[in-house]
């Protein structure tokens, strides 16, 4: 299984801070359809991801245990 | 412990501490609060969230960057998140270097690799509503998923 | 009081203090510390001397073209005299501006204006003698009598 | 009377604080000239001068009651 945590809007839209989704083997793009699918998610496209606190690219492929988490522009300082 | 996300209010002179060194002659800080106007719009109050395990790791990366482009840098940086109400600061860079320019330069450097790569964001809270704030509104996408590496120091 | 010449250490925080207000977004500070090597020359320690009522005059003027270049602009500056030792504070500027690019270019200018037209000098401490420091060795020398106005903005 | 300010290597050099001196009616540069045979003083020609606390050109002419101070290449901040 993984671990697929939300933030910001993307957090608001999904309505959950974090769900679990069986995500290994597939890539970052192909999670990224399926969560906008589930739950209804836009902007996907211009989030960026991480795999594992790593900034990762949309043609990654994930490992069974990775922690995914969708990154929207950010806006700290 | 030069980079924290803080829950608490920031106490700017114990951020400087951490840089203080025999061979500066200079330390730089950044103190980022929160502006009541912009563009004409009157802001109540901001949240600031952050990824907060990633974002000490991507504040220790910019460390890193600055202490490989800037010979005998020491840096620190902690960032509040919470809620935060006008003149409160969301942010303090504190960089000692031996000489001047490089202090100025790199804690620059720092604070727009911040708005790049650190997974932090803010809500702003208006009279008449509130927001999760992108990147200039969402006007950069990013096409390969992740944040090109960018030379800010032209 | 935001331009001080002070005989006692300086507080970090309350130059800062001096600069809070609801349209900043940005705070910088510079803050000068006494560098141990310098050119690979061990310093003891510095006496700082000042014409002192000229010197508070100057550091207002700064203040005044920083206000006329950066809109919105608050500076507050205090330059330390007497013996300093190694990492010792000599000054403190610090520039509150909305956006923080002003914040960080105003805060240069005024160190730049501090080191071409307020009336103080050091006096280097070392192992084997001591000197008054001049503009690089006086290198400089003012055939005017007086110094020219720069633009440092570029 | 006019008063006369050296700072730093100047103050070394000339052995005073200050001086008391009639200046009234001179320019900088002919008090610079003054001072440097009077005293000893030397690189009266690379200092900057300041009448009543205001920087002054070499040809400015001094007042009665004008405090003047030579002022070496600052090396503050």
């Amino acid at each position: 299984m993984n671990k697929v945590l939300f933030f910001a809007h993307l957090r608001d839209e999904a309505g959950h801070e974090s769900v679990e989704i069986e995500a290994a083997g597939k890539t970052v793009a192909e999670l990224k359809q399926i969560i906008a699918e589930k739950y209804g998610v836009q902007k996907l496209d211009t989030s960026m991801t991480a795999i594992n606190e790593e900034f990762s690219s949309n043609d990654e492929v994930i490992n069974e245990g990775d922690t995914v988490a969708f990154i929207p522009p950010v806006s700290g300082g | 412990m030069n980079y924290e996300i803080a829950k608490e209010p920031i106490n700017v002179q114990s951020v400087i501490d951490k840089v203080v060194q025999r061979d500066a002659g200079a330390i730089t800080t950044f103190i980022g609060t929160v502006r009541e106007m912009t563009k004409g719009k009157k802001t109540l109050y901001l949240i600031y969230d952050a990824y907060e395990p990633m974002a000490v790791k991507k504040l220790e990366q910019i460390g890193t960057e600055i202490q490989e482009r800037w010979n005998g840098a020491q840096v620190a940086i902690t960032h509040r998140v919470g809620r935060l109400d006008i003149t409160d600061i969301a942010v303090v860079i504190a960089v000692s270097t031996p000489h001047r320019n490089d202090a100025y330069e790199a804690n620059r450097y720092a604070i727009e690799r911040i708005k790049e790569i650190v997974p932090i964001w803010k809500k702003e809270h208006w009279e008449d509503g509130q927001e999760w704030i992108g990147n200039q509104l969402e006007t950069v996408p990013y096409p390969t998923g992740k944040p090109e590496e960018k030379d800010l120091n032209e």
